[in-house]
């Protein structure tokens, strides 16, 4: 009852979550299974910069929201100057799109009928 | 192409007007007047559609007697669309006042901040 | 009990009307006098919206008419034996009390948020006032069975939002944000107009069931559907016509811009009752669900790029937004385009995108409500200055946590459940769709796991932000709850509102128009 | 070549209007009118007033006259919500 | 502050617009009757208001038209006309309760075809002419009234 169907696929989410319950149980005990050998407060805990010194201000250490992705924008940076050169900020685009998309809806329909 | 439907294609031509106000004028006062023009052109054609040929108001107050009468439901959606056109213009404006304190100019093409 | 079930339509409409014309003068008393009020009114409009649901998802979604005013009189024959009314009616059918629910649930939390997020500002009755009219056009948007009505409650949710958007005058962006989007609120309402003038003066009606009964599909009634699905539409906030909902939902307090939502929504409502019970079969069925799905992949996958590149919190969300909008757009396009053949892949895909219109609302309210939590305590916008807010604000970090992997599609929350239906029955009709669906989902959960890591992630900051006042955190948590309960339990609430919901769309043409019309 | 563009969507949409417009039914001859002259005959008995756009706007379509209503009080209220006076730390 | 007109327009708007107002009352008064009912009565009344303010300027008008007691009365307005459609909800909303029972005070019932007119009829409509001619008066002279201080406070800061 409790499940959906798509008639191709189903999703159960209380099936779902029992087998959540039982990953991250086995996920508990593979842990349990590690090493003993770990110590607080030594050098086994401090952050590891490649090889550089740990700054003094935690604050730094935060990557800040513009620096993330930014691999992924610089890859799609095509995409991304025709997709902000469209968005200008003007009332006249917006007000073009919805004349130009009318235009288009327009001559579909009168050339499907 | 029928020289009787004169009235709709003048009131299909104002929206048109109105249209072309809006998208290549760069005034923000003068887009406010497109809105309107667009606004004049449907309530004209609203109020077309409701003419009888030869029919008088339909009120029977002193009416002469046997008349045709034009059909008073266009009357009625005119009228609600003159009120609903005045109450968009009047907030319109007063956006427009705003938007000179702020930013100093009513060029739409200088009131750009949001972007992106 | 029965008449209150029976004047149920229009209580629903009066209501919110009655408070909004009540507040200004109550606000004279005090604001203790106006809060309560304003509760008052909002939880008896959601008690109003509950019952109706309930009478309607009782006979399954069978529509029901109201007529207002209807005490002689009702119709005029027609020559073929059936007969049309005069007066205006409400009609209301499964997928009108699927709406007025979701509105009830958005509008309730906003109003109850906006108590303790408004109180340090000016203007708090006129505040509410705006926010019960914008209520009172939503529901008057869904529940009306004429189209002149239906253009007059879009003009008022029009009017009302744009108070709304640009009610912080202090900021110069609200302004420019409430001039650009009422201009083109009121250009597509006057483009829907015209097209209700174009089919009044061809057919001399406003019902939407005598309409669909008369149109031809003539060189007038494709005009008129072009301006409508143009002009709705545009509402609704799909790309490339979108370009005013960021501004709109960014600009707008953060309450409104969930309420600001509901509203797009009611518009994305509004276009699929035109396009399956105003049109139906008279136009070609298959081209138009074409368009709606070329629209839908362009919001889905703009929205979402857009939105991973966004630097302003309430942004951000906004396109995040824009992009939902586009999974309930390929759902019920998916629908429609094959909605002449009827396969079963068809009526999933309609029940995947109307399940994910509520859930949408309530993923995409609890983020707004959070995002203004958030800047409330911060006073600043900008994710780039933010940091560290877990460090406080826990309970914050876990609701807006559990809204973003909601609307990602994380499961078992509820967004997962409709995004499923969604992938499953878009890729019947091509593979594709399916893909850009998934792709686009996971690039969203990109973008709040960049929120998660900018704001809330982090050394703790200076002036450490304190954790919101309860009067936010209890709709948070009611949403929240929503958000969970809907996740956990998809299969009942697929059954008992979806299912009605989709079925009056798919199936439900004709019991529509018989229902009025009488003998046809 | 960008204005040029946008100029081609208004033409056809222009065209599109006026299309429309020249398709429709003869100026002044109304080709279904049941429902209005419904009102016209009926406004006297059954509202009880002479004027039948009044009887419309009031009475048939009494709804769509509180919405319109409506509209102005938000418009109203959304004016003087902008002009309003502002506290101290909000100017 | 450059307040008002020259004093050929302030001597004819002192002559005109009390008749404005009358006007409009008549408008609104006669709405089930003649061309003409509470939007445009109102929209009259509301004109001869705006009259008022163009010839004598803002500083004119100040402390007789008062914007926040014309919302106070746009409101009841609103708030009547609602109440008016609740009026009937024993049948239905906006059900006209008074319709040929001749209106509130009872008296003659409205003659069929072309007659001189009764005024005493129409049921709800009068007072819905009413309620909406004091909305729209009011509400259309607050927003004139808010839109030109506002707009004059621009140009002196």
């Amino acid at each position: 009852m409790n499940g959906i169907s798509s008639g191709f696929g189903a999703w159960n989410p209380i099936a779902w979550a029992l087998l959540f319950i039982g990953v991250v149980a086995i996920g508990f005990v593979l842990r349990s299974l590690g090493n003993k050998g770990y110590k607080r407060g030594t050098g086994q805990t401090k952050v590891f910069l490649s090889g550089n010194e740990e700054p003094e201000d935690s604050g730094a250490l935060h990557v800040r929201g513009r620096h993330l992705y930014w691999g992924m924008v610089e890859g799609l940076a095509g995409y991304y100057r025709r997709v902000k050169a469209l968005h200008t900020g003007i009332l006249s685009d917006y007000a073009a799109w919805f004349v130009g998309v009318l235009a288009v809806v327009f001559v579909i329909l009168a050339l499907v009928r | 192409m029928n020289i009787g439907n004169l009235p709709f294609v003048v009131a299909a031509l104002l929206v048109v007007f109105g249209i072309y106000t809006f998208l290549f004028k760069r005034n923000l006062v003068k887009l406010v007047i497109g809105v309107s023009l667009v606004e004049t052109g449907v309530n004209l054609f609203l109020v077309t559609l409701g003419y009888r040929t030869g029919g008088i108001a339909p009120i029977y107050t002193f009416a002469p007697q046997a008349q045709r009468m034009v059909l008073p439901t266009p009357q009625a959606l005119t009228l609600t669309s003159i009120v609903i056109g005045l109450a968009t213009t009047a907030l319109l404006l007063s956006f427009a006042v705003f938007i000179h304190r702020h930013y100093g100019t009513l060029d739409v093409r200088k009131v750009k901040e949001l972007q992106g | 009990m029965t008449a209150l079930t029976n004047h149920a339509p229009v209580l629903l409409i009066a209501i919110p009307l009655l408070g909004a014309f009540a507040v200004p003068l109550i606000g004279k008393l005090g604001r203790g006098a106006r809060d309560s009020f304003v509760g008052l009114i909002a939880l008896v409009t959601a008690a109003v919206a509950g019952l109706l649901a309930a009478s309607v998802f009782g006979r399954a979604g069978a529509p029901g008419l109201y007529v207002l005013g209807g005490h002689q009189g009702f119709a005029v024959p027609l020559p073929s034996g059936m007969s049309i009314p005069i007066r205006i009616i409400l009609e209301i059918d499964g997928m009108s009390a699927f709406m007025a629910l979701i509105t009830a649930l958005v509008t309730l939390t906003g109003a109850f948020f906006s108590f303790s997020y408004w109180r340090e500002r000016s203007g708090g009755t006129m505040f509410f006032s705006l926010l019960m009219l914008l209520t009172a056009g939503i529901f008057g948007m869904e529940l009306t069975g004429d189209m002149f009505n239906f253009f007059v409650f879009l003009e008022i949710t029009s009017i009302a939002a744009c108070g709304l958007i640009g009610f912080r005058v202090w900021l110069k962006t609200s302004q420019e944000a409430g001039f650009k989007v009422m201009a083109l609120y009121t250009l597509s309402g006057l483009f829907v107009l015209l097209a209700i003038g174009l089919l009044y003066g061809q057919y001399g009606g406003l019902n939407i069931a005598y309409l669909a009964s008369a149109l031809t599909g003539s060189t007038i009634d494709i005009v008129a559907l072009g301006l409508l699905l143009t002009g709705l539409a545009m509402k609704a906030g799909a790309v490339p016509l979108h370009m005013w909902a960021p501004d709109a939902y960014g600009e707008a307090p953060a309450p409104m811009s969930a309420v600001l939502v509901a509203n797009s929504q009611a518009s994305l409502y509004g276009l699929f009752r035109i396009l399956f019970t105003l049109f139906g079969v008279t136009v070609s069925v298959a081209a138009l669900g074409w368009i709606l799905i070329v629209l839908a992949l362009l919001t889905i996958f703009v929205g979402v790029t857009m939105a991973l590149i966004q630097n302003d919190i309430k942004r951000l969300i906004a396109y995040s937004a824009v992009s939902q909008i586009g999974y309930m757009l390929l759902g019920v396009g998916v629908g429609l385009a094959v909605s002449v053949a009827k396969p079963d892949f068809g009526f999933v895909a309609m029940q995947g995108g109307i399940f994910h219109m509520l859930n949408d609302a309530a993923c995409i309210g609890l983020l707004f409500l959070g995002s203004g939590v958030i800047i409330r305590a911060t006073g600043t916008r900008d994710l780039n200055k933010m940091g560290g807010l877990a460090h406080s604000m826990k309970w914050t970090t876990v609701l807006f946590m559990i809204g973003a992997f909601a609307l990602a599609g994380v499961p078992p929350f509820n967004g997962f459940a409709s995004k499923f239906l969604i992938y499953e029955a878009s890729f019947k009709l091509s593979p594709f769709l399916a893909v850009v669906a998934v792709l686009s989902s996971i690039l969203l959960l990109a973008v709040f796991v960049k929120v998660f890591q900018a704001a809330f992630l982090g050394a703790k900051p200076a002036g450490l932000p304190r954790e919101a006042p309860m009067g936010m955190m209890i709709p948070m948590v009611a949403l929240a709850l929503v958000v969970i309960v809907f996740g956990l339990f998809p299969g009942f609430f697929v059954d008992k509102i979806v299912t009605p919901a989709a079925n009056a769309l798919w199936y439900g043409r004709d019991a529509y128009i018989g229902l009025v019309l009488g003998g046809g | 070549m960008r204005k040029a563009v946008i100029l081609v969507a208004f033409l056809f949409v222009g065209a599109f209007l006026l299309l429309a417009a020249t398709s429709m039914r003869p100026f002044g001859e109304p080709t279904f009118a049941g429902m209005d002259d419904h009102f016209i005959a009926e406004t006297q008995a059954e509202v009880g007033a002479n004027n039948a756009v009044t009887a419309v706007v009031f009475d048939y379509r009494g709804f769509d006259t509180l919405g319109e209503a409506t509209v102005l009080f938000a418009a109203v209220v959304g004016v003087l919500a902008l002009f309003r006076r502002l506290r101290e730390d909000e100017a | 502050m450059n307040s008002g007109m020259s004093i050929i327009v302030r001597t004819i708007t002192r002559l005109v617009y009390g008749l404005a107002i009358v006007f409009g009352f008549y408008v609104i008064m006669h709405g089930h009757l003649t061309p003409g009912g509470g939007f445009q009565g109102g929209a009259v009344v509301a004109s001869a208001f705006a009259l008022l303010l163009v010839a004598f300027g803002a500083a004119g008008v100040k402390g007789k038209l008062n914007a926040h007691l014309l919302q106070s009365l746009e409101e009841i307005g609103a708030l009547a006309f609602l109440a008016l459609g609740f009026v009937g909800i024993g049948t239905a909303f906006f059900y006209n309760l008074l319709a040929n029972s001749g209106s509130l005070f009872g008296g003659p019932v409205l003659p069929l075809g072309s007659n001189p007119g009764v005024f005493n009829a129409g049921g709800t409509l009068p007072l819905m002419n009413w309620a909406v001619g004091l909305k729209v008066m009011t509400g259309i002279a607050a927003i004139v009234i808010v839109m030109l201080i506002g707009a004059r406070k621009e140009e002196t800061e």
